[in-house]
């Protein structure tokens, strides 16, 4: 008859040392994926929570910045459906007949440069994200051959904050283009929104501009190779997805006024 | 010392109907039925709640229930309450609600402003005169600001206190001249609010003869709580000669 | 499975109460005019993007949860 | 060694923090209740002279009730639950030594701070405070000539509240990440604590709605000052002035009403959903029973939260919604009524003859449930339409969220301090304090009856026809005057029971200020419980190599097994059981 015969496991559980704990720039290279097993003694589930290597934290701020990206999204959205609602609501004068004070605002034509840009800003801004996940450079910094990471990450960092200031700068051209068409803020509900959808836009591109050069900073001062990738990594994903918002306010501005 | 003073009678009248106000419409005393029906459903479950509670705390430790038809059963039969509760409530809704009001019934504008009611009367015409807003002047008598140009507006009859003839429906276009107010008749259980730059109509008919409360109930302002106006139901006889005589004082 | 059902019906229920959610009153002529079919729709579409919106939002948090265990 | 500054004042430390925003709720629950015995006494004493101030004139009373109201809803019932408890024990509940951002929880409690001080402060601004209730109608709230405080007074509640909404934000950010990165291994989606998919849930429902909120405020404010006119409609005559000319454009203020009743009832929710889940913990740990169908409370919190969304229309019954769209949310009103009720039968099963130990914790927790029972059957009443037509603002309304928000809320809070006091008072090497079981026994009576003794006379005043907002009942011209004078004597009875359980809670102040310093000192794990946050290397005072240790879940909590008459507890963390020490 058949038995099945279970070994007991001979080798003791490997004990941890608590000494040897990796707080994320440690022994293990910032490239490796593992956790633990291998027989290495270094099992990184025996860590705490928060310990458990170098893609850790990154993985936490980084999902920490969707969730702000997901509320700010809700707050865009308030605003859209406030644009869908004032856009057709009109009211009845003394005569009773239906009086709708909606007339498009026309889009100054330099908006499509200005969206060009931005979308030439997300690629620079992707490229430079991708640069400081690059394995061989990132292996290189680990073993300590200088910052090739940072060397390689500047320039585009400082393209998409050029590209972004140039944006804004074309939003600036808009609004002065629409001034001497005497469009102003206050001239018609379809102008309320266009300044007011511009404007809440370009204060999160300012933002966007600002964590960008804290990234350049911490890419200059920061010793830590992971501190360094959060901040450009964070910095992208807010960078695209104010990028991904100015699309979709554009199309709503330019094909549904 | 007794902190309150009640009479006791007044007290256990008020008690037997929940306290409710004198019900003096025609479609009030179906929503009163349900309103009383839906009061005591919830007092007996808020009761039956509770007696389970005190019984499950009081009586000796036993195993735990596993039995997961504990929870399905009671919630089912509490889905089928509410459900039937939503069926009937949406049925009085419908009949109050998504219908307009049938053409013969009596047209009168009520508008809202810090902090009074005033009613219009189209007069003798049927027709509303046209408003605007930089007309209006309380002082000079044209709250409303009609516009004496029209002459749909000269023989419109505008009162501070709403009066309504017994067994008629009546078709209030309600709107506000300046904040958001709450239209609120108790005794007609009857509320909407007013909304500057609406007009919302609603359509009841009183029954009985008397004179009962309006009330403000959205907050408007620091006169909030003396927005209010008598709402006066006639006979029909009575209200005819009412309504002669403001109309003759108008033409004059 | 029960559980799903039942969520699911109770999602039916929503749903099909969305096409109603229009804005302004239709009770009777004048207030079809108060509120012109335009600004009803244009309210329909606002209440349905807000809460189609935030409900996936919601879902897609409660998703990533169960995932990330 | 750092500052004490640096340590108590800006620390990082997720305790701290926690602590930090216990004492301003509790600073703001003093506040909000001394302004409503205020109101009280005005409504029932109209010509008493409130000393420093003199007469009580209606825009004071009304400034009263959105003062009162602000404060509660947001820097009590939002804030201590969701932020000050968020804090103090999320993390140990999964297993967690910190939360996910340390420096961003310290921020998002400076800003709350800031935003109550703002709040606060508008009461010396000339004109005084915001007169429009919390939920500032517009045009009401969007003309600063409609009324006292409506100018000054009005921007800084809309400062207040937008920094609020943002300090709200962060924070639920922070425990979302917290609670979705930071559990401990075997922590899985039905180990979960029941409270901890509260707190999950209700920050779920805060990075949604605030965002919105904020939205409006910023229209709100174009309105104000921009000249815009998103919710002033067209020829709009406020006070002898018309904002057409300045006003290009024709708003509705209906928009208001949906964005912020879209943020306003996801709001309620958040001020409730911990306390649910504390309450399904609490009553199976002093039950000794798991918590009956806990898979199905995980989903009925997660259906609460979702249909939470959807349901916001019915504030606007007789707002002149559309009749059909009220059909529409009265049935999505209907439907979240079911897993409420499913939340009830489960708490009734759980206590079915358990014979439970009554600690003041445990008698916080069947508070709440028959509040919970009593405030929200009334629910579904005021979700129906035509009833709601006759309710609508009545002080049925104030009774209902009331007792189900405010009460329930505040028992949830008692509860959670009475259960967690000894967390909050320990310290690393020192072991925390219990609170007097004696006094707490005596004020959980006194509240109780308290509570009920003031909100179960308001649903007669409402079914009366007793408006909110009112300044007098006495005095008021016309039949309206009659009509509220015949809730007097009621309105009295409610002010006096108002003013005894205002007074019953000094009960609470000298047990909190008594159990802090002369409170016995608490046993490791004093209630037995099998949730993490009584794991010795997650205790306040465990030792700091213990943030070292390697925390694993190993089941669902509460699971106690009664085996031969001896009683042995299974806590989350432990592969064995181990005997139950019976209290003495």
């Amino acid at each position: 008859m058949p038995t099945t015969i279970t070994p007991t496991s001979t080798e003791p559980k490997p004990r941890r040392h608590l000494e040897d704990h990796d707080h994320g720039s440690g022994r293990r290279p910032p490239t490796d994926k593992r956790t633990g097993g291998g027989g290495d003694n270094d099992n990184w589930n025996d860590r705490p929570n928060g310990r458990r290597g170098p893609r850790e934290r990154l993985v936490r701020y980084r999902m920490g910045i969707f969730f702000a990206l997901a509320s700010d999204l809700m707050f865009f959205v308030a605003i859209v459906s406030t644009f869908f609602v004032s856009q057709s609501t009109g009211h009845f004068d003394a005569y009773n007949n239906f009086v709708n004070e909606w007339s498009p605002t026309l889009i100054p034509p330099i908006l499509w440069l200005n969206t060009a840009v931005l979308i030439l800003s997300s690629i620079t801004m992707e490229t430079a994200r991708r640069r400081m996940f690059h394995e061989v450079d990132v292996m290189d910094e680990w073993l300590g051959l200088g910052k090739p990471i940072t060397r390689a990450a500047i320039p585009w960092v400082a393209a998409t904050v050029v590209l972004g200031i140039v944006f804004l700068v074309g939003q600036w051209i808009a609004w002065t283009q629409l001034a001497v068409q005497h469009v102003f803020f206050l001239s018609n509900p379809s102008s309320h929104f266009f300044y007011l959808i511009t404007g809440v836009h370009g204060i999160h591109l300012i933002l966007g501009i600002f964590s960008l050069i804290a990234a350049l900073a911490g890419l200059y001062v920061s010793r830590s190779l992971e501190t360094r990738q959060i901040m450009v990594d964070c910095a992208a994903w807010y960078w695209h997805s104010m990028g991904i918002f100015w699309l979709f306010l554009f199309t709503l501005l330019v094909f549904f006024q | 010392m007794i902190p309150f003073s009640i009479q006791p009678g007044t007290f256990a009248l008020s008690l037997a109907t929940w306290g409710l106000p004198f019900d003096a419409s025609v479609h009030g005393p179906a929503v009163d039925r349900h309103l009383l029906l839906n009061l005591w459903i919830i007092l007996g479950l808020a009761a039956l709640a509770h007696l389970i509670l005190l019984v499950g705390l009081i009586a000796r430790r036993r195993a735990e229930a596993t039995s997961w038809r504990v929870e399905y059963l009671p919630l089912a039969a509490l889905a089928l309450l509410f459900a039937f509760l939503t069926v009937r409530a949406e049925r009085l809704w419908a009949a109050a609600r998504y219908t307009g009001a049938d053409p013969a019934a009596l047209q009168v504008q009520v508008v809202g402003e810090q902090f009074a009611w005033y009613f219009r009367y189209p007069g003798a015409d049927y027709t509303f005169g046209i408003t605007r807003p930089q007309l209006v002047d309380a002082g000079a008598g044209n709250p409303l600001g009609i516009d004496p140009a029209d002459g749909h507006g000269t023989d419109d009859i505008v009162t501070s206190e709403l009066v309504l003839p017994a067994d008629r429906q009546v078709d209030l276009r309600i709107n506000s001249l300046d904040v958001i107010h709450g239209f609120s008749v108790p005794e007609m259980r009857l509320k909407q609010n007013a909304v500057p730059g609406m007009t919302i109509h609603v359509h009841f008919t009183p029954k009985v003869p008397g004179t009962y409360a309006i009330l403000c109930t959205q907050v408007c302002g620091l006169g909030h709580y003396r927005m209010n106006a008598n709402l006066r139901v006639l006979p029909p006889n009575e209200f005819a000669a009412w309504l002669a005589a403001k109309q003759k004082a108008v033409q004059r | 499975m029960k559980r799903i059902a039942f969520s699911a019906l109770l999602l039916f229920a929503l749903l099909s109460a969305v096409p109603a959610l229009a804005q302004g009153c239709t009770q009777c002529r004048d207030n079809t005019a108060a509120a012109p079919p335009a600004t009803q729709r244009a309210y329909r579409h606002a209440i349905i993007l807000m809460a189609g919106a935030a409900c996936g939002l919601f879902v897609a948090t409660v998703a990533l949860l169960k995932r990330s265990q | 060694m750092i500052s004490p500054l640096r340590r108590y004042l800006f620390s990082t430390d997720h305790r701290v923090i926690g602590i930090q925003y216990l004492v301003l709720a509790l600073v703001s629950v003093t506040i909000g209740t001394l302004l409503s015995l205020l109101m009280r006494i005005h409504l029932v004493w109209p010509d008493r002279i409130v000393p420093f101030h003199g007469p009580i004139l209606p825009e004071d009373y009304l400034a009263l009730v959105t003062i009162h109201g602000t404060i509660m809803l947001f820097f009590v019932l939002t804030t201590a639950p969701q932020s000050g408890f968020g804090n103090l024990i999320l993390p140990a509940q999964i297993g967690a030594h910190r939360m996910a951002f340390p420096v961003a929880n310290a921020v998002s409690f400076w800003l709350t701070a800031a935003a109550l001080v703002i709040l606060l402060s508008s009461t010396f601004v000339p004109g005084g405070s915001a007169i429009s209730g919390w939920m500032a109608y517009p045009p009401f709230s969007a003309v600063a000539s409609a009324g006292p405080g409506q100018g000054a007074g009005m921007d800084m509640w809309l400062g207040s509240i937008a920094v609020f909404a943002i300090a709200g934000t962060i924070g639920a950010i922070n425990t979302l990440v917290t609670i979705i990165k930071l559990r401990c291994e075997g922590m899985t989606w039905d180990r979960i604590p029941l409270t901890v998919w509260g707190w999950f849930t209700a920050a779920l429902l805060s990075i949604i709605a605030f965002s919105v909120l904020l939205a409006a405020l910023l229209l709100l404010f174009c309105d104000r000052h921009a000249g815009t006119s998103f919710f002033i409609p067209t020829g709009d005559l406020v006070s002898g002035v018309i904002h057409a000319a300045s006003h290009p454009g024709n708003g509705s203020p209906l928009l208001w009403l949906h964005l912020f009743w879209f943020f306003g009832h996801p709001e309620v929710y958040i001020a409730i959903l911990p306390g649910l889940g504390l309450t399904s913990m609490l009553l199976a740990n002093f039950s000794r029973r798991r918590v009956f169908a806990y898979r199905m409370m995980i989903v009925t919190t997660l259906l609460i939260g979702f249909l939470g969304i959807l349901l916001w229309g019915h504030h606007m019954f007789v707002a002149g919604l559309n009749p059909y769209a009220a059909s529409a949310f009265a049935v999505s009103t209907m439907a979240i009524a079911i897993p409420a009720s499913a939340k009830v039968l489960s708490w009734l099963v759980t206590v079915w003859r358990s014979r439970p130990r009554y600690t003041t914790a445990m008698l916080f927790s069947l508070g709440f449930v028959s509040l919970f029972i009593t405030g929200g059957l009334t629910g579904p009443v005021l979700a129906q339409p035509i009833l709601d037509e006759y309710l609508h603002n009545t002080f049925f309304v104030v009774a209902h969220f009331h007792l189900i928000m405010a009460m329930a809320g505040i028992f949830g809070l008692f509860a959670a301090t009475y259960y967690w006091f000894p967390l909050m008072t320990a310290s690393s090497g020192k072991s925390g304090r219990m609170m007097s079981e004696r006094l707490g026994r005596l004020h959980f009576w006194a509240t109780i009856a308290g509570a009920y003794a003031t909100f179960l006379p308001m649903h007669l005043t409402g079914l009366m026809g007793e408006p909110r907002h009112y300044a007098q009942l006495i005095g008021v011209p016309n039949a309206a005057g009659h009509l509220l004078a015949g809730t007097l004597p009621l309105n009295r009875f409610i002010t006096w029971s108002a003013i005894f359980l205002a007074t019953a809670q000094l009960l609470f102040f000298a047990n909190l200020i008594h159990s802090l310093f002369r409170g016995k000192p608490a046993p490791p794990n004093p209630w037995q419980a099998t949730t993490l946050e009584w794991h010795p290397a997650l205790h306040p005072n465990a030792p700091a190599k213990a943030a070292e240790e390697r925390i694993v879940v190993y089941r669902q909590p509460c699971e106690y097994q009664s085996t031969a008459g001896e009683e042995l507890i299974l806590p989350q963390w432990s592969t064995d059981a181990i005997p139950n020490i019976k209290p003495e």
